[in-house]
């Protein structure tokens, strides 16, 4: 893969430690981190400017410049400021960007900070600091879970006019433009050996060694920058520090050709057999795609082997009040201060149950920060230098408006202590990423030792899992697990990889005490932040009896947010646990289902929007229709011409009468190329047929056509067209242009599974031949001037029914039919598609003398529904050739498809449905296709209901509209006035129940 | 013009031009090629092996295995399905390739012309794994020459026949939807170059 | 106890101590009148219209895991009435009638909103196809618009009018059409039925049915035996697998359909919209996510998950009528198994063991139907004669050919 | 998902069109005493396994061969794939 695409400007600063041009406004600014001092980025948020640098997210740019309001939470408005560093973060959502690019609920903590950013804060009014649904918060006590089942019911008719709207209206996080997004999106695949998902030390570490193996390798990361942990960390990897470890790792891996390395895509889901799908943000990071580039690229990525190395996330712990800006998980903390070089304030307390809350202590002490205490909730905490630790302590309140300003301790003997700080740093232990473990409905085990779930049970197939994913927390595990299990997946495929001396690194044991939610005080504790669901929705829903882990989110939305509930399901299912006396994997584990993390509508659809939504097809004719001005319709994916005014019309029916009647009258050519062509040889072609058609085929004459009725096994009829034989072993078989791919999917299906000894060969010719229907009594005439000379078209020579082959032009060779569907003298003529543009021009041409018109769908519907022709309103899967009026075709001496259900009781019925027409008895009067028909007198309703009408139009000829369908026993009614009655529109006109055959009943015109 | 081109209707290319035509990107070339008479060819039952050596005649060379194509001098060949083929041939020469192939395999086969059913477009250069790679599932960087693969290309079922893997391939289409194809490769094209 | 505004605010006041398990959480007695097996929206249904409409009360409601867990906890959540064929419609349009007078029945808020259905339409001969169907609705008293591009256009002028690869024509709008809290649906009904007498028994599998001389005495489940005068079957998804227990085959294939949400926007659609030329539906939830679905994946599946060729179907559809949804964001996503019956329309009949009942079939239109199904099985349940809207849904009208085909698609259950 | 074609090998199954249970290549003979019969169980019953269910699909966007694929419907792993054609001769079916 020597051309793998991967911003490496990043690496140019790694190591870049000065901060000559950070200090200035962006108060909360440290020194080092992974960004690029050297390079300011100006950008917005509501309104306001400010600056950050390259290698910033939004978040760490607002944190540098001291603003740690970010957002609003969803139901009662509180004040937020961003929880984490990730993709998981619930709180600091933005609207990104203005007009169509306009981009709502964006996690600030992942939008990469550009030159120009734009973002908005959003589900606030006026402003984010003075928000006037805050005042939901002040009613929180009758806001509760589920508050909503219990009420509004009275009266009825408000819940719609009144209550909803209000609730719809205050609902809602971001909003859209409105205008259509102008970026373009593309879709991909890609193939591999090995995909690695996620690229901290695991993930590097197994790339690297199945990479070294030649294993076709992509690793893929939903960061910019790789080395997940790595980054946010302070301990070093061998003799390197952590980044630039990563820094050698990923210059080894771009310099393979076999490796893929791929920044910024995230693998959303796990799908069957080894399939992923990944979004690639090639270019979310700038201000806008380069013209005919995409924003994003969805890859569907073919691994033979695939694993999950996508780290852990750290979890909050629920106390009251714990929601303020400036609570943020520990971990994050610590990403902000050594990768981004940022402190969310410059006084921090830490919260912890765990050891990993004293590394964030330790990192910010070093970075100068001053760290007021460190809260642990276990009495045999260990001691850190430089700030006070509180062991066995709690925080269990917090204060400070629009951000944090002090936190209140209960300490280990009794008394509570206010500790000042601008920011809390909260760590309630690790939970696995096991997300796309469960895709295919994995379910995780619990892990008492590091109280958490791993993943367990039936993983997707051939994917493995290592590190912290796995519960594997310390890098040298990492790094162990990483290589052996890359290993461990390609000797699975035969590629034989070494394992290699592992650098040295930390391998610290996980000591966590499990600590959920601190149980003192009457406020409320927050488990699902953005949702605000808090302890007491838990306890309440308990109370009510929700206390599955299905029940419990579903009553009262916990982990329903945009997170999918990384940082809330397991507070929330412990605090359940507790509640029910159970174990937690007792109350349930929580499931993950696609995407990871939510993927645009623009990216699923990729090049499938617009006018491209589906792939057009275009008759031979359609450049010269063009030049006509032809109106064109949809037909499946065709484009055909529907009809092709003439200067002074100026109403659709005036083109479409002077089409019908001239073709009548004289003749008209139509473009009839969609009609499905199959072409169908062998010994067995005949006897195959015969199987296919309800109708007898078997002795159809060599030069001859005949028509076809085909039926579902069920017996209802599904499509009909003709046959013409050319040999006794070849016929073309034609199709409605709406089922030449069903059709000739069933044929194949008939060939290979029910007689799969017939000497049959299929393929399709709808595309190679260019066919004309050229109708109207002055058809011959016409076609005599085209068909070269040689060939005697007489009625005579080439009577109705009758097909062969012929040249046209001087030599061109062409395929002659003579078939209506008119129901005049027709014939359709088939030349090489390459020659159809010439040969609509030459038919046109021969046709002057005769004034011949081009026409298009709608003249053809016309003059089918003048001759009673079923087409698709009619065949529309509910009838039956009895219904149709061609009950006597079904052959009952010969086995065909359908035959035999056809002749259950409930489809002969006496009063059976059958195909008639009609006519207004006022001839000013419409008829209406969708109208339904009632008897002359009585009721009109459901009961009363004698049928339908399926197709109607004027008929010119017939200077009056007309209309066929289905009328109960209807063959035996004609003569009968009855009613066709349109509700709907208002309508209802009385009509005559007469023949289908409106035009040349007895057919005579077609034998002419 | 070909031999059997003159009569008095004038041939267009599935892109509706009188002359193929060419999209020329940096380094990527996108050719439509119109110039090649199509026919397939089934094998009937029980006559698979007469068919393959009558075949074999015919072409100068044997018919090609499963998911693959080849060439013998002006004849090329490409698998379409169990016991069926695709045999190409330059136009101007043989616009009557299904006659005379018929003629050639008679009763072992069943030979249907197919020359203007589809379109085919070329694409030279490069950059062509980038640009198929958004385009179809092919696995076409561990493909080799003599590829035939049926793939689909924004909801168009296309054959893919690899001339020179990474450098040379031949993308042939439906007719109808030429232009529906040709614009998806440019798109793509685009989205790489 | 009865909920009210009052209620909450009285126990807003009070510390919120007075609320009460919505439904208890009984051991099963030894015997029943009625056991239903599935405690989905169907199942509950059965059993509170049991009690309510025809005072039989000794009724247990079994169900494998946790109440409303299966469709009816995973759907779009949208009802409506707008069948073509006689035999559906007044089914449906019984069903809506209830959902009209629904949670002041059971005194449950499942927030039923009849904001309005529209089935856009791109051809000629679906807009004929469209008036057919609307004045079936008409006819059968439930309502209809047809709507020309003007009239769509007014309520939706976002949708793609101007570079369209099938362009709207118009639209049947069914304005009593719209969407319920889908979860609230089996919680209400639950506590309707629990409130009267019946027993809810979750985590409580069917193993078996003890069937003598072509009578059914009961069921076996992972709790004992359960005896029982009679036992209805109602488990959608599981139809195929329980009712082998009693030696049937049904005509029944089990697909899975996938659904999704969007993250929570501002309101963005008020009803629910059905995009013909693809496979796209939507409405805005509550809450503010946009709730979408489209095909089934095709294939048969109990594995309550899917593909990513539907996601990408789906979605294309999507940005091909909303182009603005660009960067709207697709949430979760879920699968469940549909009972895919052979014409598109479900069963509510006995079945050939006396004292065993069948209710299944629901395709993906199973939500919408759960007032009316549990109408009409309570009906059957207590009469033995099937409901009058309900006469045609027999297992054996194949037998007879008296299919209720609406797509007219045939005995290919995945197209239906 | 992959259906490894007998042929072709791993294609997607993007690529085919589904059917549904291979028992639909077992149609009745139309001329048995009880073919009526036959033919509604063949047509409209269903086994509708939960775990190994034999299927068809047809190769549409590929060779066109009909084939018969053997697959758990609880885990969607694929246990067999053959073509439909050599199944359906050993079915006993011919002409």
């Amino acid at each position: 893969m020597t051309d793998a695409v991967i911003n490496t400007g990043a690496m140019a600063f790694r190591a870049d430690g000065s901060n000559g041009a950070r200090k200035g406004v962006q108060v909360n600014r440290l020194d080092g981190g992974l960004i690029n001092g050297a390079r300011k980025l100006g950008f917005s948020f509501d309104g306001k400017r400010y600056e950050g640098h390259e290698g910033d997210t939004l978040a760490s740019a607002l944190l540098a410049n001291g603003v740690r309001l970010m957002g609003r939470s969803f139901k009662y408005h509180r004040p937020r400021g961003p929880l984490t560093s990730g993709s998981e973060e619930p709180n600091a959502l933005v609207e990104l960007r203005s007009g169509g690019r306009q981009e709502p609920n964006t996690r600030a903590t992942v939008a990469e900070l550009y030159d120009g950013l734009e973002a908005n804060s959003q589900n606030r009014w006026p402003s984010l600091q003075h928000d006037f649904m805050a005042i939901n918060d002040r009613f929180s006590n009758f806001l509760t879970a589920g508050f909503y089942y219990k009420t509004f019911m009275w009266p009825a008719a408000f819940w719609e006019k009144l209550y909803e709207p209000i609730i719809r209206k205050a609902a809602g996080l971001g909003s859209i433009s409105f205008e259509d997004d102008p970026d373009a999106y593309d879709k991909g695949f890609l193939h591999c050996d090995l995909l690695v998902i996620g690229a901290g030390p695991t993930g590097l570490m197994a790339a690297l060694t199945a990479g070294r193996a030649g294993a076709q390798v992509i690793i893929a990361d939903e960061d910019f920058l790789l080395g997940g942990r790595l980054n946010a960390e302070t301990f070093g990897i061998g003799d390197l520090a952590g980044s630039a470890w990563v820094e050698q790792a990923q210059a080894e891996l771009v310099s393979m050709p076999n490796v893929r390395v791929m920044p910024r895509t995230t693998i959303i889901g796990a799908f069957d057999h080894g399939i992923y799908g990944a979004v690639e943000r090639t270019a979310d990071h700038v201000l806008a795609p380069e013209a005919g580039k995409p924003r994003q690229i969805l890859w569907r990525i073919y691994s033979k082997r695939a694993m999950l190395a996508a780290g852990a996330t750290e979890r909050p712990i629920a106390f009251e009040n714990n929601d303020r800006p400036g609570v943020m998980l520990a971990g994050a903390v610590r990403a902000y201060a050594n990768r981004w070089a940022v402190t969310p304030d410059q006084t921090v307390a830490v919260f912890t149950n765990n050891d990993d809350g004293h590394r964030t202590a330790a990192d910010l002490i070093a970075k100068g920060v001053k760290v007021t205490a460190v809260v642990d909730t276990r009495a045999d905490a260990p001691a850190v230098e430089g700030a006070e630790l509180f062991a066995g302590a709690q925080v269990i309140d917090t204060k400070g408006r629009l951000g944090l300003e002090w936190a209140r301790v209960r300490l280990a003997n009794g008394t509570t202590r206010d500790v000042p700080c601008g920011a809390l740093a909260v760590s309630g232990g690790w939970n696995p990423n096991v997300h796309l473990t469960c895709h295919q409905r994995g379910r995780p085990a619990w892990r008492e030792d590091i109280a958490a779930f791993v993943p367990a049970g039936d993983l997707p197939q051939n994917l493995s899992v290592a590190g912290a994913a796995n519960g594997d927390f310390s890098t040298a595990a990492a790094l162990r697990t990483g290589a052996e299990g890359a290993i461990a997946a390609l000797s699975e495929l035969g590629i034989e990889a070494k394992a290699g001396d592992l650098p040295k690194a930390e391998d610290a044991p996980v000591n966590v005490t499990p600590f959920w939610y601190v149980k003192e005080g009457k406020g409320r504790a927050w488990l699902d932040q953005q949702n605000d669901v808090t302890v007491k929705d838990v306890k309440l829903a308990h109370q009510e009896n929700f206390r599955s882990v299905e029940h419990l989110k579903r009553y009262t939305t916990l982990g329903m947010a945009t997170d999918q509930g990384k940082t809330s399901n397991m507070g929330g299912l412990a605090v359940m646990a507790e509640l029910a006396g159970k174990q937690i994997p007792e109350v349930g584990t929580t499931m993950f289902r696609p995407p990871y993390t939510p993927v645009s509508f623009g990216v699923m659809a990729g090049r499938s929007v617009g006018e491209e939504f589906r792939p057009t097809r275009k008759t031979p004719s359609h450049k010269w229709a063009e030049e006509q001005g032809a109106e064109f319709v949809e037909v499946g994916q065709w484009l055909r011409a529907q009809w092709f005014p003439k200067s002074g019309e100026t109403h659709w029916r005036q083109s479409v009468d002077r089409e019908v009647l001239q073709t009548r009258n004289s003749v008209g050519i139509c473009d009839v190329t969609t009609l499905g062509k199959i072409d169908v040889q062998g010994k067995d072609a005949a006897a195959f047929l015969n199987k296919l058609y309800a109708n007898a085929f078997a002795k159809l004459a060599v030069g001859k056509v005949r028509y076809g009725l085909m039926l579902r096994e069920d017996g209802i009829a599904y499509d009909d067209g003709t046959a013409a034989r050319f040999a006794e072993d070849h016929f073309v078989v034609t199709t409605t242009t709406a089922n030449a791919v069903l059709v000739y999917r069933n044929m194949e299906f008939a060939r290979q599974c029910l007689f799969p000894d017939m000497d049959v060969q299929l393929i399709s010719t709808t595309e190679a031949w260019a066919q004309f229907a050229v109708a109207g009594p002055n058809s011959r005439k016409l076609l005599q001037k085209v068909v070269d000379s040689e060939f005697d078209i007489s009625n005579e020579a080439f009577p109705f029914m009758g097909c062969g082959e012929v040249t046209v032009a001087g030599g061109c060779r062409a395929r002659l039919f003579r078939i209506s569907f008119s129901g005049e003298l027709a014939y359709e003529i088939a030349v090489p598609t390459r020659y159809g543009d010439a040969m609509i021009r030459k038919l046109m041409e021969a046709g002057e003398e005769f004034g011949a018109v081009p026409y298009g769908t709608e003249a053809l519907g016309v003059m089918r529904i003048e001759k009673g022709h079923a087409a698709g309103n009619e065949l529309n899967g509910t009838t039956s050739a009895l219904n149709l009026g061609m009950g006597r075709m079904v052959s009952k001496k010969k086995d065909c498809i359908g035959n035999t259900l056809s002749e259950r009781e409930g489809m002969n019925r006496e009063d059976a449905l059958k195909l008639v027409g009609f006519k207004p008895v006022d001839s000013s009067a419409t008829v209406y296709a969708g109208a339904h028909l009632m008897n002359a007198d009585g009721e009109v309703s459901a009961a009363t209901d004698q049928g339908y009408i399926t197709s109607a139009a004027y008929s010119p000829v017939l200077e009056s509209s007309i209309g066929i369908g289905f009328l109960k026993n209807g063959d035996a009614r004609k003569g009968e006035v009855i009613r066709a009655v349109n509700p709907l529109e208002g309508h209802e006109t009385q009509v005559e129940v007469v023949s289908a055959h409106f035009v040349d009943p007895e057919g005579e015109r077609l034998r002419g | 013009m070909g031999k059997f081109d003159n009569h008095g209707l004038k041939a267009v290319t599935p892109l509706g031009g009188f002359e193929p035509r060419v999209d020329a990107f940096t380094g990527l070339l996108i050719r439509e090629v119109s110039d090649c008479a199509l026919a397939s060819l089934a094998a009937r039952q029980g006559d698979e092996d007469v068919l393959q050596s009558a075949a074999k005649s015919f072409l100068g060379g044997s018919l090609p295995e499963a998911a693959a194509w080849n060439e013998h001098g002006d004849f090329a060949a490409w698998w379409m399905g169990p016991d069926l083929w695709m045999v190409s041939a330059p136009h101007d020469e043989h616009e009557l390739l299904a006659a005379a192939l018929k003629e050639a395999v008679g009763d072992a086969g069943s030979v249907v012309e197919q020359t203007d059913g589809w379109c085919r477009l070329d694409m030279e250069g490069s950059r062509c794994f980038d640009v198929l790679e958004r385009l179809c599932n092919a696995n076409v960087r561990a493909g080799k020459p003599g590829d035939a693969t049926r793939t689909s290309m924004e909801h168009l079922g296309v054959f893919l026949l690899c001339r020179e893997p990474g450098q040379r391939y031949s993308i042939i289409g439906p007719r109808s939807s030429a232009a529906s194809l040709h614009h998806a490769l440019v798109t793509a094209v685009n989205a790489v170059i | 106890m009865r909920y009210s505004g009052l209620k909450v605010i009285k126990e807003a006041l009070t510390g919120h101590k007075g609320w009460r398990p919505t439904w208890r959480d009984p051991e099963p007695k030894k015997s029943y009148d009625v056991v239903i097996i599935g405690g989905g929206g169907h199942g509950l249904a059965t059993a509170y219209y049991l009690a309510k409409n025809h005072g039989i009360t000794n009724v247990a409601v079994i169900e494998k895991g946790w109440i409303g867990g299966g469709n009816v906890g995973r759907n779009t959540t949208i009802i409506r009435s707008n069948y073509l064929l006689d035999g559906n419609e007044p089914f449906y349009e019984l069903s809506l009638k209830l959902w009209e007078g629904l949670e002041q029945d059971f005194n449950y808020n499942a927030m039923v909103s009849q904001r309005g259905i529209l089935n856009l339409v791109h051809t000629d001969a679906q807009r004929d196809a469209a008036r057919r169907r609307g004045n079936a609705m008409i006819l059968n008293g439930s309502d209809a618009e047809l709507l020309d591009t003007n009239g769509v256009r007014a309520m939706y002028p976002f949708l793609n009018f101007n570079n369209a690869r099938f362009p709207i024509k118009g639209g049947l709008l069914h304005r009593r059409g719209g969407t319920v809290r889908h979860d609230a649906v089996a919680w209400g009904y639950a506590r309707g039925a629990d409130l009267r007498g019946v027993d809810i028994i979750q985590n409580c599998e069917v193993t078996g049915f003890k069937i003598e001389n072509g009578k059914c005495l009961g069921v076996e489940t992972t709790k004992g035996f359960i005896g029982a005068n009679k036992v209805a079957s109602c488990v959608a998804g599981s139809s195929s697998r329980v009712m082998e227990k009693a030696g049937m085959r049904l005509p029944i294939e089990s697909h899975v359909l996938q659904a999704f949400v969007s993250e929570g926007l501002k309101p963005v659609l008020d009803g629910v919209i059905t995009f013909g030329a693809g496979h796209f539906y939507c409405s805005q939830s509550d809450k503010g996510g946009l709730v979408f679905g489209g095909d089934l994946d095709m294939y048969n599946s109990y594995a309550q998950r899917g593909n990513l060729p539907v996601v990408e179907d789906v979605m294309e559809g999507g940005m091909a009528l909303i182009p603005s949804l660009g960067r709207v964001r697709m949430l979760r996503s879920w699968g469940g198994i549909m009972d895919m019956s052979m014409d598109g329309s479900p069963y509510i009949d006995k079945t050939h063991v006396d004292g065993l009942y069948f209710n299944g079939g629901w395709c993906y239109g199973g939500f919408k139907a759960t007032p009316a199904s549990g109408w009409c099985y309570a009906h059957l349940l207590a009469t033995d004669t099937p409901h009058k809207v309900a006469t045609e849904y027999r297992l054996d009208r194949f037998r007879k050919g008296r299919m209720i085909d609406e797509k007219g698609q045939g005995a290919q259950p995945n197209l239906h | 998902m992959i259906i490894n074609h007998p042929i072709l090998g791993p294609r997607d199954s993007q690529e085919f069109t589904y059917l549904g249970d291979a028992a639909l290549i077992d149609r009745p003979d139309w001329q048995a005493e009880d073919a009526a019969d036959q033919f509604h169980d063949y047509l409209y019953l269903r086994d509708n396994p939960a775990g190994a269910h034999r299927e068809l699909w047809f190769h549409e966007q590929g060779d066109r061969s009909w084939l018969v694929v053997t697959r758990n419907t609880v885990t969607h792993e694929i246990l067999n794939v053959e073509l439909a054609r050599d199944a359906a001769r050993a079915r006993g079916r011919s002409k």
